[in-house]
C-alpha cells in the first residue's frame, strides 16, 4: 500500500473543505447542492481508502504498518516530524469514523435540505472528519493536539451551525469553553512530557514509559494531563456538562459528534495513550473510577429528560463512561500486575475500543432515528410524541434495533462488547462493576422508556398526518437518502458484535470474547431485561402511574432532572463567585492600578513631551530638508574633525 | 592643462551645490523637483567620472539605474503635484503645510 | 584629441553650471525648465567626454526626452509660470549650507588621493555595459528587473494620482 | 567615413589635432546641410504635385516648367514675409522655438547610411542617437507653444507633445525587434545585416514602426497638432516669415529623416544591384515618400482620444508582443534564418486581426468591411487616379462652362428691351438696385442705373420680376476687384460689358446655351 494512502484519507476531507469554501461558496453557491456531493465524494473515498487500510492492517503481522515520517520543522536540534501511525487501532478508528461520517453526510443531504447555510454546513463537516482523521493519524502529539484542537473548534462551529439562535451559539461557547478546560490539562501534559522526554513521538513515549525512564509523579501527573483533556472532550464527570447543550445543533452534526468524531477522540486519546496509563496505577484508577461513575451517573440524569436528544446525550455519556471503565479496569488488573503487560495492553484497548466501535453505530441510529421523529413531528419533546411506529415503520424498526443494541440484549453488537468490559470489571474491581451492572439497568429503562414514548401508544401531538406537504412538519416517513443511512447503520448495529475486532484489536487472550463464558452474560441479560419490563410497565403498559411515581420520589427526580445542579454550580458558584468576584476582581484591581496606572503614565509623559516638542514640526519641508542636510553635513565634518 | 578627475568630481560638486540651494530656497514645489533632479544629474556625473577613471563599469551601472529611479520619481512626483494643485490650487510649499503637528 | 577634451570640458562645465545657476535663479518657471534641458543636455556631453557615449544617449533619450517633457507638462497644467518661482523664507540657510556642502565637498575632492587608471577605456559601452548588467554570475540582472517593476509601480500610481474622479 | 577621415588625417599636419578634427566634420555638416536643404525642397515639390495627382489635381505648375520652381518660389515669399512676434509673446522662447525644433531634424543626418561610404559619423549608437535626438524637437514644440502667448498654439503643443511622447514607445520598441536581429546599434551594420530586408522578418515591426513614425511626424493621418478646422493651425500658428519657413522645412527634414531611417532599418538601405548604393538609397526613399503621401491623401485625419488610444491599446501592445516573439525567435534559430519570414508574415497577420478585435475606435467594433475592406477600396481608388488625367482646368487658360441656369455675378442688361419699369428694383430684397428714369417720347427711358455686387444676393428675384426680357443673370463667376467701390457698377459699364446670359428665368433659352463642363464626368449607368 502506499504511503500516499493514509494522507490521503485525512487530507481528502480538507480539500473537499477547501473547495467548498474557496470554490462553492464564492462562487456556486447557487449551486450548493455541490458542496454536499464534493463532502461525500471526499469522505466515501475515505472510507473505501479505510478499508483498504484495515485490510493492509489485518494482513500486516502485529497489525502495524510502517509509515514515513516527514520532518515538519526544525528548531536548532530539535526536529518535529510529521507523520502517521497505522496500527490496529488507528484502522478501526478509521473505519468509525469515516463510515459513520459518510452515512451522516448521506443522511445529511436530506436534513439540511434547503437550509441557507447548507454549503458552509458541509464545509464544517468535511473539515470536522478530517480533523478527526488527522487527530486518528497522528503519530505525534503535536499534531494530535493540533487536530484535537481542530475538532474543537469544527464542534463549536458545528453547534452553533444556527449562530442565530441564542441557545445555540451559548451551547457552542459553553461546548467550547468546557473542552478548553480539559484541553489546558492535556496542554500542560504534553508540555511537561516534552520537558522530561525532549520528544513529541507517541511511540516513543511509549516506549520510555514501559521502560519505566518515564515514570513516577511525572508519568502520574503527564497521565492525569492527558486524561483530563480527554474528560472534556469525551465528556466524562466533572465537564459534562457541554455535551447535553450541545443538542443545539442539527442532529446530523450530534450523531456525529456522539457516534464518531468528537467524544469518540477523548476515548481514542486514552486509548492511544494506554500504555502509558497502564504504567501508572494512580492515573489507570482515576481512569476507570471516573469512568464507572459517570456510567452511572449520566444514566440517573437520562432518566427523567423530556427531550429524546438529551436522553441520548446522556445515554451517550454514559458509554463513554463505560469505554473508560473499560480501558481502566484492564489497566488496573495490568498496573497490579494481575494481566501480563503484553497481553493487558491490547486487551484495554480491544474492550475499550471495541464498544466505541459497537456504540458509534447504535448511538448514530439512535440521533438519526432521532432526527427523523423530528423531521416528522417538529419537536423532540417526548411528551407530544407517541404512536409513531405507525407513521414511521422504518424509523420506528431501526430505532427498536439501535435501543436493543444499547441495553446490551443478545445477539445485537452491544452485547459483546458490553459483556467484555462487565467481565473484565468483575475481574479486577468488583465495585465498579456493581456500578456498571446498575447502570445496565438503568440504560435499558431510559432508552425503552424513550422507545414506548415515541414510538407506542397514541399520538399526543399536535402535527397532523400529510398536512404540510413539502414544508413544515408531516406525520410521514423521512425521505429515501435519510432512512436508507439509518437501514446501514441498524444492519452494523445487529452484526457488528460478531466481527473479529476485539480479536484484530489486540484482545488475544483466550476465551475472552466468548459470549456466554462465565454467568456475568446471563446477568448483564437478566438486568438489562428486567429495565426493560419496568419501562414497559410504567410507559408502554401503565400498569404503574409514571406519575405517582415521580410524585412519590420528588426530591430524587427532581435532583435528576435539574442535573444534579451541575450548571447551576458551575455557572453560580464557580464562575460568578470563584472566578468574577474573586479572582477576576483581583486582576481588575491589578489591571486598572498597575497596568493601566502604568501605561497611561507612559502615554501621559509621551503626550506632554509630544505637545511640547511638537513645535519642531512646522510642515515646511524646506525646513526639513535643511534639517536633514545640516545633519549631513556635520557628520561629515565630524568626520574629517575626527578621523 | 589636462582634465582629471578632480575636475569633474567638483563640477559634480559645484552642480550639486546649486541644485541643493534651488531645492531648499525655491517656493514652488515643480522647481524643487527640477533642482532635485539636477542633484541627481550631479551625482551621476561622479559616478561616471569615478568609472572613467577607475577602468571600471559598475559606475555607470549605478547611474543608470539612477536615471531609471529619477524618472520613476518625476512621475510620481508630478503627479503628486498636479493632485495638490487640484485641491489646493497652489504649488507653493510654504502654503502645503497641513503635515504637522 | 587631448586639447579638444579639455576644450570640450571647459566649455560644458561652464555652460551647465551657468545653466543650473539659471535654473535656481530665474523666476520664470517655464523658462528654467528650458535652462534644465540645456543642463542635461551638457550632462549628456560631459558624459561623452568620460567616454559614456551610452550613458550620454540615454541621458538625452531619458532626461530631455522624458524628464523634462513630464516637468514642462506639470509646469504648464499647474499654471504657476507667470506667478514665477520667488525664493522663499530659508533662501538665507539653503545659501549657507550649499556653499557650506560646496567647501566641505571641494576639499574632500581635492584632498583625496584618488587611484587613477591611466589610459582611455574601451569604446563602445554599450556592450560591455550590457555584459556588466547581464553577466551570467552576480550581475545585475535582480536589481534591473527591480527596476522594471519601480517603474511600471510608478507609472500606475502616476495615472491612479492624476486621473480625475 | 573614409574620406572624412583621410581629409581630418591630412589637415592634422597643418593646425592643431582637435581643430584638423572639428573643422572636416563642419565641413561635412555644411555638405550635408545643404543637400538635405535640396532635398527638402525635393520633397516640397514633390509634396504639392504628388498629392495633387493623387486628388487628380494639377498641382504647381507654373513656376518652371512642370511647376519645379514652386519650393524656391514658395521659400522666396515666405523669407521675405514680415517677421511678427506678438506683444503677449515670450520673446527668446518664440525666437529659439523653431531653431530648436529645425537642427535635431538636421543632426539626426549625422548617423543616416547614404551609402557604405556616406556616413558622417557612424556611431556604433546610432539607432539610439536617432531615437534620442528625435525627442529634442519635443522641447522645441512646447516652447514654440508656450512662447507664442496663444491658446491655440498651447493646445496643439500639448497635443503634439502628448502624440510623440506616446508615440515614441512603440517606435523604440519596434526598433528593438530590429535590432535583436541585427545585433548591433550601428545605422551601418543594420544595413550590412539586412540579406532580407527586414520588413519581411519583421513585418509587425515594420507596419509598427512606420505608423509610428508617421504620427512622429505627425503627418496625416496623425496630423492632429495642425487640425486646422479645431486648432486653425497648430503649435505655429503665431509664426512667419523665416521662422515659419524654420518650421516647414524641420517638418519636411523629419519627413526625410524617417524616409531614410525606414529605408535603413527595414527596407535594405542601399543594398541592390546594378546602380550606385546611394541611388539605390534615394530610390527607397522616394518611394516610402510616395507610400506617405499616398496616405495622407487618402485617410482622414484620427479624433484625438483615438489618437491616444491607437498608440497605446492598438500599437503599444502589439509592439511589445512583436518584441517578444522575435526575442523568443533569436534564442530558438540564433542565425535568425530567411525562412522565419514565412513564420512572421502570417504570424504579424493574425496578431493584427485578433488585435483589432480589442479595440473599439468609434465606440464600435472593428469591422473588416469598414477598416479593412474599406481602407484598402480607398488606398486602391486614390492609387488610381494616379494614373488619371488631372479632372481641373488650367484657369484662366481655360473655364469651364456653368450651367444653363447659372446665376452669375453680374447681371445682363438689354437696355434696348428694357422699359425702365423699375420692378427690378422693387422686386430687390436688399435694394441694392439704384435706378432713375426721365420720360421720352415713348415712355420711359433709364437716366441712371447703379448696382451694388459687394451686396448682392444673386436671388434672382430682379430677373423674375423684368416684364420684358431685358435683364439675365450672368454666365461669369469671377467677382473680384482691388476696391468695394468697383463692384458698383454703373449704367455706362452694362453697356458696355460683355453680354453672357444665363438662362435663368428664361427656360425657352435653355437649348441656346452651351453645355455645360464638369469636373468629374458623370457616372455612367450600368
Amino acid at each position: 500500500m502506499p504511503s500516499s494512502v493514509p494522507l490521503a484519507i485525512f487530507l481528502l476531507p480538507f480539500l473537499s473543505f477547501v473547495i467548498i469554501s474557496f470554490v462553492i461558496r464564492p462562487f456556486l453557491n447557487h449551486k450548493a447542492q455541490l458542496s454536499g456531493y464534493i463532502t461525500i465524494a471526499a469522505i466515501g473515498t475515505s472510507f473505501a481508502l479505510s478499508l483498504w487500510v484495515l485490510a493492509e492492517a489485518m494482513r500486516a503481522p502485529g497489525h502495524v504498518l510502517s509509515m514515513p515520517a516527514y520532518d515538519w520543522l526544525a528548531i536548532g536540534d530539535t526536529v518535529i516530524r510529521f507523520g502517521v501511525t497505522v496500527d490496529s487501532l488507528a484502522a478501526v478508528m478509521l473505519i468509525v469514523v469515516t463510515g459513520i461520517s459518510f452515512l451522516v453526510q448521506v443522511y445529511s443531504q436530506g436534513y439540511m435540505h434547503g437550509d441557507p447555510g447548507y454549503s458552509r454546513y458541509f464545509a464544517f463537516m468535511s473539515l470536522f472528519t478530517g480533523s478527526m482523521l488527522g487527530l486518528v493519524l497522528a503519530s505525534n502529539l503535536l499534531f494530535l493536539f493540533v487536530f484535537w484542537e481542530g475538532v474543537g473548534l469544527c464542534s463549536y462551529l458545528l453547534i452553533g451551525f444556527w449562530f442565530h439562535r441564542p441557545a445555540a451559539a451559548r451551547a457552542a461557547t459553553k461546548a467550547f469553553l468546557v473542552t478548553r478546560i480539559g484541553d489546558f490539562g492535556f496542554l500542560v501534559a504534553i508540555l511537561l512530557l516534552y520537558s522530561k522526554t525532549g520528544t513529541f513521538d507517541i511511540g516513543q513515549l511509549h516506549e520510555l514509559a514501559l521502560a519505566g525512564v518515564l515514570g513516577g509523579t511525572t508519568l502520574t501527573w503527564a497521565a492525569i494531563g492527558i486524561f483530563s483533556g480527554a474528560i472534556g472532550k469525551s465528556a466524562q464527570f466533572p465537564l459534562h456538562t457541554w455535551l447535553p447543550d450541545a443538542m443545539e445543533g442539527p442532529t446530523p452534526v450530534s450523531a456525529l459528534i456522539h457516534a464518531a468524531t468528537m467524544v469518540a477522540a477523548g476515548v481514542y486519546l486514552v486509548a492511544r495513550m494506554f500504555p502509558m496509563f497502564a504504567s501508572s496505577e494512580q492515573a489507570i484508577t482515576t481512569v476507570a473510577v471516573i469512568g464507572g461513575f459517570t456510567a452511572i451517573f449520566a444514566a440517573t440524569m437520562g432518566l427523567v429528560m423530556n427531550d429524546i436528544k438529551r436522553v441520548v446525550a446522556y445515554s451517550t455519556i454514559s458509554q463513554l463512561g463505560y469505554m473508560m471503565l473499560g480501558l481502566g479496569v484492564v489497566g488496573i488488573g495490568v498496573a497490579k500486575g494481575a494481566v501480563p503487560l503484553e497481553v493487558g495492553l491490547g486487551l484495554g484497548v480491544a474492550v475499550g475500543i471495541f464498544h466505541l466501535f459497537t456504540h458509534a453505530f447504535f448511538k448514530a441510529l439512535l440521533f438519526l432515528g432521532a432526527g427523523s421523529v423530528n423531521h416528522a413531528t417538529g419537536t423532540f419533546d417526548l411528551r407530544e410524541m407517541g404512536g409513531l411506529r405507525k407513521a414511521m415503520p422504518w424509523t420506528f424498526a431501526t430505532f427498536l434495533i439501535a435501543s436493543i443494541s444499547l441495553v446490551g440484549i443478545w445477539p445485537l453488537s452491544g452485547f459483546y462488547s458490553k459483556e467484555g468490559i462487565l467481565t473484565q470489571a468483575w475481574d479486577h474491581q468488583r465495585a465498579l462493576f456493581v456500578l456498571a451492572l446498575l447502570t445496565v439497568f438503568l440504560t435499558a429503562f431510559y432508552i425503552f422508556r424513550v422507545v414506548f414514548l415515541t414510538f407506542g401508544g397514541e399520538y399526543r401531538g399536535k402535527v397532523h398526518a400529510h398536512n404540510g406537504g413539502a414544508h413544515g412538519p408531516s406525520l410521514r416517513e423521512s425521505p429515501l437518502v435519510m432512512v436508507a443511512p439509518m437501514v446501514v447503520l441498524a444492519i452494523m448495529a445487529g452484526v457488528a458484535g460478531w466481527l473479529p475486532i476485539g480479536k484484530f484489536l489486540g484482545a488475544e487472550a483466550e476465551g475472552y470474547f466468548h459470549p456466554f463464558s462465565s454467568a456475568i452474560a446471563w446477568i448483564s441479560l437478566l438486568v438489562g431485561g428486567f429495565g426493560i419490563f419496568l419501562a414497559y410497565a410504567l410507559y408502554g403498559a401503565k400498569w404503574i402511574s409514571a406519575e405517582l411515581l415521580r410524585q412519590r420520589f420528588a426530591p430524587v427526580h427532581t435532583l435528576f432532572s435539574r442535573k444534579y445542579w451541575f450548571d447551576e454550580l458551575y455557572e453560580r458558584v464557580f464562575v460568578f463567585k470563584v472566578l468574577l468576584d474573586g479572582v477576576f476582581a483581583l486582576f481588575q484591581w491589578f489591571d486598572t492600578h498597575v497596568v493601566d496606572g502604568l501605561v497611561n503614565g507612559i502615554a501621559g509623559g509621551t503626550v506632554a513631551s509630544g505637545s511640547a516638542i511638537r513645535r519642531l514640526q512646522t510642515g515646511q519641508l524646506q525646513a526639513y530638508g535643511i534639517a536633514i542636510f545640516f545633519g549631513i553635513l556635520v557628520i561629515a565634518l565630524c568626520l574629517a574633525v575626527f578621523s | 592643462m589636462t582634465v582629471g578627475l578632480e575636475h569633474f568630481l567638483v563640477l559634480s560638486a559645484v552642480l550639486f551645490s546649486i541644485g541643493l540651494y534651488g531645492a531648499l530656497a525655491k517656493r514652488n514645489v515643480v522647481v524643487i523637483l527640477i533642482c532635485i533632479e539636477i542633484m541627481l544629474n550631479a551625482v551621476n556625473i561622479a559616478l561616471v567620472a569615478f568609472s572613467r577613471y577607475g577602468h571600471i563599469l559598475t559606475g555607470q551601472v549605478f547611474a543608470i539605474f539612477i536615471m531609471v529611479v529619477a524618472a520613476a520619481e518625476v512621475a510620481i512626483g508630478l503627479a503628486i503635484i498636479i493632485a495638490i494643485y487640484r485641491s489646493r490650487e497652489t504649488v507653493d510649499v510654504e502654503k502645503t503645510d497641513l503635515m504637522k503637528w | 584629441m587631448e586639447t579638444g577634451l579639455t576644450i570640450a570640458f571647459w566649455v560644458l562645465a561652464v555652460v551647465s553650471v551657468a545653466s543650473a545657476l539659471a535654473v535656481v535663479l530665474l523666476r520664470d518657471v517655464f523658462r528654467a525648465a528650458l535652462f534644465l534641458v540645456l543642463c542635461f543636455f551638457t550632462v549628456a556631453g560631459i558624459y561623452i567626454t568620460l567616454s559614456a557615449d551610452f550613458l550620454a544617449v540615454a541621458q538625452i533619450l531619458i532626461y530631455v526626452g522624458a524628464v523634462a517633457v513630464l516637468i514642462i507638462f506639470a509646469i504648464m497644467l499647474t499654471r504657476e509660470a507667470q506667478r514665477g518661482s520667488p525664493s522663499g523664507r530659508f533662501r538665507l540657510p539653503a545659501f549657507v549650507l550649499a556653499v557650506g556642502f560646496l567647501i566641505t565637498m571641494v576639499l574632500v575632492v581635492t584632498g583625496t588621493d584618488w587611484h587613477v587608471i591611466k589610459g582611455i577605456p574601451n569604446e563602445p559601452t554599450t556592450s560591455s555595459l550590457a555584459q556588466t548588467l547581464f553577466n551570467e554570475d552576480g550581475g545585475y540582472v535582480l536589481p534591473f528587473e527591480i527596476a522594471a517593476a519601480l517603474l511600471l509601480a510608478a507609472l500606475i500610481g502616476a495615472i491612479v494620482l492624476v486621473r480625475e474622479k | 567615413m573614409v574620406v572624412l577621415q583621410q581629409f581630418q588625417d591630412w589637415l592634422a599636419n597643418y593646425i592643431p589635432s582637435w581643430l584638423a578634427y572639428l573643422i572636416p566634420l563642419f565641413v561635412a555638416f555644411v555638405v550635408l546641410t545643404v543637400f538635405i536643404l535640396l532635398m527638402v525642397m525635393v520633397f516640397i515639390y514633390l509634396e504639392r504635385r504628388g498629392v495633387g495627382r493623387f486628388q487628380i489635381r494639377r498641382g504647381p505648375n507654373r513656376a518652371g516648367p512642370f511647376g519645379i520652381l514652386q519650393p524656391v518660389a514658395d521659400t522666396i515669399k515666405v523669407l521675405i514675409k514680415e517677421d511678427i512676434v506678438p506683444t503677449s509673446a515670450d520673446r527668446w522662447v518664440h525666437l529659439l522655438a523653431p531653431i530648436v525644433v529645425f537642427v535635431p531634424a538636421l543632426v539626426i543626418f549625422a548617423v543616416i547610411p547614404f551609402a557604405p561610404t556616406a556616413i558622417v559619423a557612424d556611431l556604433n549608437i546610432g539607432i539610439l542617437y536617432i531615437v534620442a535626438i528625435s525627442s529634442l524637437g519635443v522641447i522645441g514644440i512646447f516652447m514654440a507653444g508656450w512662447g507664442s502667448g496663444n491658446k491655440y498654439a498651447a493646445v496643439s503643443a500639448m497635443r503634439s507633445v502628448a502624440q510623440m511622447v506616446s508615440y515614441e514607445i512603440p517606435l523604440v520598441l519596434s526598433i528593438a525587434g530590429v535590432l535583436i536581429i541585427a545585433g548591433s546599434l550601428s545605422m551601418r551594420a543594420i544595413v550590412e545585416a539586412q540579406n532580407v530586408p527586414f520588413f519581411l522578418l519583421q513585418p509587425l515591426g515594420f507596419l509598427i514602426f512606420f505608423l509610428a513614425a508617421t504620427a512622429e511626424i505627425q503627418r496625416s493621418p496623425f496630423d492632429l497638432a495642425e487640425a486646422e478646422s479645431e486648432i486653425v493651425a497648430g503649435y505655429n500658428i503665431e509664426y512667419s516669415g523665416i521662422k515659419f519657413a524654420l518650421f516647414y522645412l524641420a517638418e519636411y527634414t523629419h519627413a526625410f529623416a524617417v524616409c531614410a531611417i525606414v529605408t535603413a532599418l527595414f527596407l535594405g538601405g542601399w543594398n541592390g544591384p546594378g546602380l550606385p548604393s546611394a541611388i539605390w538609397f534615394m530610390i527607397r526613399v522616394l518611394l516610402v515618400f510616395g507610400v506617405l503621401l499616398w496616405l495622407r491623401s487618402t485617410l482622414p485625419r484620427f479624433r484625438v482620444d483615438q489618437l491616444m488610444a491607437f498608440a497605446w491599446k492598438g500599437l503599444f501592445p502589439l509592439a511589445v508582443i512583436n518584441l517578444f516573439i522575435t526575442a523568443g525567435e533569436m534564442i530558438a534559430f540564433p542565425e535568425f534564418p530567411r525562412w522565419l519570414l514565412f513564420v512572421n508574415i502570417p504570424i504579424a497577420a493574425i496578431l493584427i486581426v485578433l488585435w483589432s478585435g480589442f479595440f473599439r475606435p468609434a465606440g464600435e467594433a472593428v469591422s473588416f468591411e469598414r477598416y479593412g475592406r474599406g481602407v484598402g477600396k480607398g488606398l486602391a481608388l486614390t492609387f488610381r487616379h494616379l494614373f488619371r488625367p488631372p479632372i481641373t482646368v488650367q484657369y484662366p487658360e481655360e473655364r469651364l462652362t456653368p450651367a444653363p441656369r447659372f446665376r452669375g455675378n453680374m447681371l445682363v442688361w438689354d437696355e434696348e428691351a428694357c422699359i425702365a419699369c423699375r420692378a427690378c428694383a422693387r422686386a430687390c430684397p436688399v435694394s441694392i438696385i439704384d435706378i432713375e428714369t426721365k420720360k421720352a417720347e415713348k415712355g420711359l427711358t433709364v437716366e441712371k442705373l447703379e448696382i451694388d455686387f459687394g451686396r448682392c444676393l444673386f436671388c434672382g428675384l430682379c430677373v423674375e420680376a423684368c416684364p420684358k426680357e431685358a435683364l439675365f443673370m450672368s454666365r461669369d463667376y469671377e467677382l473680384a476687384s482691388y476696391k468695394r467701390g468697383q463692384l458698383v457698377v454703373t449704367k455706362e459699364q452694362f453697356i458696355a460689358a460683355e453680354k453672357r446670359p444665363s438662362a435663368y428665368g428664361y427656360p425657352e433659352r435653355e437649348a441656346e446655351m452651351p453645355p455645360q463642363t464638369l469636373l468629374a464626368p458623370p457616372k455612367e449607368k450600368s
